[in-house]
């Protein structure tokens, strides 16, 4: 068991940094309120460093809290679905050749109404992203990026009709939870067709962690810093996966 | 105003000619032809507003009744059966509104008394366009009466809760605490809707519906700040999309002082169908033009997708473009917001130079127009005390180029639409910093080979060298052929292309023809 | 009872912003880490928005995270020396003159190893403070700023020679606590004489509450944003509230 | 260098006289005197170290032993009879020190053959001079090995835990982020202990105790981390206070790279007495100079009790008189770091504008100085983030004046000595300026007859005006009447004066004779 807390400038001082809103005028009493809502989260410490009026009926403050909570980092257990056994694109490539012997069909947008595609162009497109191709530019892998605003209906047919063997979900507004929704829908809409174990459902976007596409019933989930090959490698051994069970 | 870029007149010049060439066969297109969305838009101006019970707005009753009716009847433009069904009824517009929406059928009235009919329209063009105008004198007065009390360059900031109350609530605060301009996003996908929701609405996503309702709130809750604080506070909406007209023409009605409205936005960014497009921001912008509104143009929109430092030129072509297609709908210098940004990788050396060079470049090419001067978002990460520093050299770079309307950016952009807190920051920080160094665009001088000057001029090359080819290709085609923000449109792709309608000989429609007279703008 | 959360957007969303280091290496599992600590806290959303190494075995982190707990504004007392009840300078004279009927005699410093002059130069030199004139500027009082590194000892010394009404401590340096060690010696050797009652002693300093002083034995004690009217203020009407016991 | 201010050469020229006027008194003040801590330097320099039971300094019990035992003994310098002991009980150094803590009378031994002493004496010099060049010679190759891999500016980051292990874990941690120096803060109020603490120590307040073993385990540590990053990275640590010469000494001794040292710093911050002070600072900065190590001098000071706009010419004036002084004791223009700061209310009109130009002219004036620019401080405050912006803004005028050393910037700078993460965001967010504006110092101009230019010319004015005045009182007097800093010391007054020596005629100091040889000091 290892004990980690925050760190300032001496082990386990517990120093943690905390900015917020509250609908209070500026004033002593509203740094009051704002120290002993620091307090309530289990600080032991906590200095109002800054206040500032936002409205009459705003205020902004700047705190430093010293916690006294620690969590016990050997138990942790990172959850995101991470690069450590991620191909080069030649090995992915290699791989399929020698385990999967036919072209890997990806079919991938950004679904709903939104519209910001520089995402799945990232992972799809040729030219791909910080110098790491995209699947398009995979020899042994047929890629359909069908872009932005894509009905889950429509998506579902294009993956049928080119008979996918992963579908790539991506979902960057977040606001009211409107990428829960909508990646819900999505799931419903394939199970409903009796067609959720046809295909990996690969879901990604900025906010989208591999814990919360799991939990709304994706194969997995990749946020900020995905590349083309983590994609790729998940997808061609969970297909070989899939053909051994 | 003294250069520091000593960009050759002559190539500067020559640019503009290559848009004139480009944008000459558009606006051939564009004269021949209407919208359901122009028609719409007409429509409003004369009157026509609410829903019915399944929220299907007036104007779209009218002019889907009138589509379904067959081609011919809409080639003459709506207001025709409209002020026809007036006349013919003898109600007043709101009494036909309200028919309209109880399912009035907008056909049953025969075509009555041309004469009638042209005497009717003329009435409610006056009326409307006094209406127009009122708002322009109240602007105009309301600015003069409190000259000197905005910031330089106007500090713009978004609200964006989905609910026009919340937005209210925290366009006073952001108002309070020193911006110039509020804009209102809209909704997600409010772009692609072919019709404008009616009435107040609190369930936006991203952003809250654009409805002429909402408008009218903001604009009072704006005025009331305003008085306050002894500022005229603009405010803004986004025009392009499916409905360009339309929101032109509300805006104009509730005297909005900005709007967003790009030639071609629609067509990369929202795959709209090209001629569509063409046809709904050329009227959208006479209105925009009638009523004193900014545009604000979208080339921000090209360097999000595409790299800012290499495709600097697609930027500068687009402004030459927009600006000409703004001229040909009548809008002045002063009212061209063109739009640029802030959004090089933030790794590359020299960047800050490069950004500077694009700002004053865009100064200098348009001395008088209000530069719309957009913030860093695509390099923005979660690391916001590197975003706040990257905002504080873009704040910089605007004062430093004298920009006209200057968008606040967030620290928080990489990570959630902006808290309360956040936009708090983003006037604080620019306050400080362009005050700091007030005169420092008078102050300072570029080296004349140095490595702004060189830059500007190989920018303003590229752009000529691209105009060129597109001037060679033709507008229609170099879209289709993705010269433009690297992505390529079908010319009968996209949507909306069905809502395009071939002006008969017989088009009526003297909301237009005031517009032309007006503006300026008969050949 | 009126509740209050922080505001991101939307009342009550609870949004709060924090920023910390772990001394643990950057990655996955360190995301992770932080996260479930920010959890700890008493939040019920938390997203890790940002990451990055500091050494091979410190990592920083930027954190959102949605607040359950809120507080009753109502019965939030603001603790702070506050400024309502301050005259003006001509005021507190007049004050002086009639309620006194002598000089007020003020001794102030800045106290063992604190050569922080500045703050209480604000206070009491005769050009003052952001157009708040300094004590040496009042004609109805006696001000004795002994400056820098004052020992404790020496202040008290003085103080009684003067026959002081008043004694003025500056702290600002709080590193290890420093401040509290300081002006608790202060206190003790004040009561180890039997001084502790002939003197009103007002503490002050940028990092100084009034509820920290009182709490160390002082009268009271002054923060960020103290004036020289503030302290007269104070000062002058605990001289009548003392005589009047 | 090109000049961008135009600032007239002889205006400069009658300054730098003027600063030679100032001085020349004070430096033959100095050569007839000695101090305590001089002759402990000298006895440090020689080999004496080590500390009895109670801590006390073997250098401390030397010299407080001498001084007992009469004025007339230390007149002749301390180092004639620690070496006599040496040769009278014919021990190495070593075991003399260990005898002296242990209680030995080093006035024991009769005063024995004077050729014998002066043998003994010059095996030290040549033995330690040898030590001391090593280090230099080691400096520039470790710097000719890794030339061009440090920041330009130097990124200068501090440390102040308290402890030297954790001092240690920081300034490593920093190093890897990028710091190019390190500075390791000393405890509250070191400057005024008239002894330095000997070992390594674990308990300071705001700052760790300069011993001469934390001076070496800092060095190690950083020679680590410096081969894995490929950087030489330069330590430095505090001269000015009661001990400037022995922590000179110990400085040289252990490879320190730079070493705030200013010639009135001890007087007007630290109420040390003034003929102390200045003949402290002068044998102080011999052992910099023969050791080569950057002294910075401490401008930011007056602007932390004094307003950074209204008393700039102070800054420069005390960077004349910095300079001239520095002369005086063999420094060359490139160790003599002299100070300035970026320390104005960030609410001033033009702000930016005014540092900008203290910042350039500072660089114009001194152009061959390792220029030291501090960051904001005074009005720093808890909002983190305007500190953030604030220091932004510092870290773009360091680069465009391309500053010698830059002192990075704490965000929390109101509120804590640095956390780690504070440090972490220092380093980046100047890296994220310097590279973005890399080019901007040979690329911009400014206008003849702008702010910039005529702020500059205005201070160079001031600031002339003002050393003529104390050119005409006379330095002492100067002091005295409060003309520096606003502070005023009595020539008798303030901590120190005791330990102010007379040089007798037989005055013996070859490590003194050595330095003034080797530097060309002889007059
Ligand atoms: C560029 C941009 C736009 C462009 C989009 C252009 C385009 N063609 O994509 C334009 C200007 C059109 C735009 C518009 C809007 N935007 Co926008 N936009 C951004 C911006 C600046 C950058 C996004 C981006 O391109 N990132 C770069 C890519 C490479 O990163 P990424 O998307 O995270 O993708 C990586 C990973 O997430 C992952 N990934 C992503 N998808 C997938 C999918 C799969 C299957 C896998 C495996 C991996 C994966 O891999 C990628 C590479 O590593 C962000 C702010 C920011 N800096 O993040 C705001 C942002 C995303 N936008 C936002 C909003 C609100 C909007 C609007 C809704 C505003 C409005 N009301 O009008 C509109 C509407 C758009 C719509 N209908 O969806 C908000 C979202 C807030 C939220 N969390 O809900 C943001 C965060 C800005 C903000 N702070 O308000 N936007
Ligand atoms: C200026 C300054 C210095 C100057 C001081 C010059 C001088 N003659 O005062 C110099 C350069 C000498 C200096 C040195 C050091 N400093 Co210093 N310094 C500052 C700085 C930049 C500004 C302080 C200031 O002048 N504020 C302006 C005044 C007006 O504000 P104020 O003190 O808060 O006073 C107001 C109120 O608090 C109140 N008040 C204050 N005292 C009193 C008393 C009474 C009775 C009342 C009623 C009210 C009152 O009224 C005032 C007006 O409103 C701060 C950082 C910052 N921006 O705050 C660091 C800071 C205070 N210094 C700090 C440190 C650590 C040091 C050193 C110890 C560093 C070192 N190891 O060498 C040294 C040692 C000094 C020592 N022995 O005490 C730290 C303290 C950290 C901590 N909280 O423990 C700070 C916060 C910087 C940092 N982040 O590290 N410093
Ligand atoms: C010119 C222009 N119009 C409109 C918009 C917004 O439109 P939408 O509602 O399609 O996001 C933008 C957004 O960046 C724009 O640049
Ligand atoms: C020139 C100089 N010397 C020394 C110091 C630090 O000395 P002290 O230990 O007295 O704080 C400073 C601090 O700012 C300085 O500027």
């Amino acid at each position: 068991m290892r004990v980690v807390k925050p760190y300032g400038d001496t082990m386990d001082d517990g120093k943690v940094q905390l900015s917020f809103t509250l609908p209070v005028p500026d004033g002593a009493k509203g740094r009051e309120a704002a120290r002993k809502l620091v307090l309530s989260w289990g600080f032991k410490d906590c200095e109002v460093v800054h206040s500032s009026p936002l409205s009459d009926e705003f205020s902004f403050y700047v705190a430093y809290g010293k916690s006294e909570s620690s969590i016990d980092y050997d138990s942790v257990v990172a959850d995101e679905a991470d690069s450590d056994g991620t191909m080069s694109m030649d090995e992915v490539n290699e791989f399929i050749r020698q385990n999967i012997g036919r072209k890997v069909v990806v079919v991938g947008a950004c679904t709903g109404f939104d519209a910001h595609t520089v995402g799945i162009d990232a992972i799809m497109n040729m030219k791909g992203y910080n110098h790491h191709f995209g699947l398009e530019r995979y020899p042994e892998m047929e890629a359909y990026n069908l872009g932005a605003q894509v009905p889950n209906e429509k998506l579902i047919e294009y993956a049928v009709k080119v008979n996918a063997d992963a579908i790539l979900v991506s979902q960057v507004v977040t606001q009211k939870d409107t990428h829960i929704h909508n990646m819900t829908e999505f799931i419903e809409l394939l199970e409903a067709k009796g067609l959720r174990q046809k295909f990996i459902c690969v879901a990604g976007g900025p906010r989208i962690g591999n814990k919360l596409a799991v939990e709304l019933g994706y194969d997995v989930g990749f946020g900020r810093g995905a590349y083309a090959d983590d994609v790729a490698s998940y997808v061609v051994n969970k297909i070989v996966e899939k053909k051994q069970r | 105003m003294r250069t520091k870029l000593h960009l050759p007149k002559d190539r500067v010049d020559y640019a503009r000619q290559l848009a004139r060439k480009i944008s000459a066969p558009v606006a051939d297109f564009i004269d021949g032809h209407s919208s359901v969305t122009v028609e719409r838009a007409t429509l409003r101006l004369a009157g026509a507003d609410g829903a019915n019970a399944d929220g299907v707005p007036v104007p779209n009753l009218v002019v889907d009744r009138l589509k379904a009716a067959g081609s011919e009847i809409l080639e003459e433009g709506a207001l025709l059966r409209y002020v026809n069904a007036l006349v013919k009824e003898g109600v007043s517009v709101e009494q036909l509104n309200q028919k309209i929406a109880s399912g009035f059928d907008i056909m049953t009235p025969a075509l009555g008394d041309r004469g009638a009919i042209q005497r009717k329209t003329e009435e409610l063009v006056n009326r409307s366009t006094a209406r127009v105008k009122d708002n322009r004198a109240h602007r105009d007065r309301k600015q003069e009466e409190f000259r000197d009390r905005n910031s330089k360059p106007l500090l713009y900031l978004i609200v964006a809760t989905g609910n026009i109350y919340e937005d209210v609530k925290q366009a006073k605060a952001a108002a309070m605490q020193g911006a110039d301009v509020i804009a209102v996003i809209r909704t997600t996908a409010q772009s692609l809707l072919d019709y404008v929701p009616f009435g107040a609405t609190t369930e936006g996503f991203g952003g809250t519906y654009a409805t002429q309702e909402n408008f009218r709130i903001m604009r009072a809750a704006l005025d009331e700040v305003g008085e306050q604080q002894k500022r005229y506070i603009l405010l803004t909406n986004y025009a392009s999309g499916l409905c360009m007209p339309e929101i032109a023409a509300m805006g104009a009605l509730e005297r909005l002082d900005m709007m967003l409205n790009d030639s071609m936005y629609g067509i990369l960014f929202r795959d709209i169908n090209m001629y569509r497009t063409f046809v709904d921001q050329k009227f959208s912008r006479m209105i925009n033009a009638y009523a004193g509104i900014i545009i604000n143009t979208g080339e921000d929109n090209y360097l999000t997708t595409s790299d800012a430092f290499e495709k600097a030129y697609t930027v500068l072509a687009s402004q030459f473009l927009n600006e000409e297609f703004g001229f040909r709908a009548g809008l002045p210098p002063k009212l061209l917001g063109l739009g640029h940004a802030f959004e090089m990788d933030p790794s590359i050396k020299n960047g800050f130079l490069y950004e500077l060079s694009q700002a004053q470049m865009a100064r200098e090419i348009f001395p008088e127009h209000p530069l719309k001067y957009m913030p860093p978002t695509k390099f923005m990460s979660g690391d916001i005390f590197k975003g706040l520093a990257m905002n504080t050299l873009f704040n910089f770079v605007s004062k430093a180029t004298n920009q006209g309307i200057h968008l606040l950016g967030m620290l928080t952009e990489a990570v959630h639409t902006p808290f309360m807190m956040d936009r708090y920051l983003a006037v604080d920080n620019a306050k400080y910093v362009m005050n700091s160094m007030e005169g420092f665009y008078d102050d300072i001088e570029f080296r004349k080979d140095g490595i702004v000057v060189q830059r500007a001029h190989d920018v303003l090359n590229q752009a000529i060298s691209f105009m060129e080819q597109v001037a060679g290709v033709g507008m229609f085609d170099s879209i289709e052929r993705g010269l433009f923000a690297e992505v390529k449109r079908p010319k009968d792709g996209g949507k909306g292309l069905e809502g395009l309608i071939k002006k008969g000989p017989a088009y009526f429609n003297p909301f237009e023809a005031h517009f032309i007279r007006e503006l300026g703008l008969g050949k």
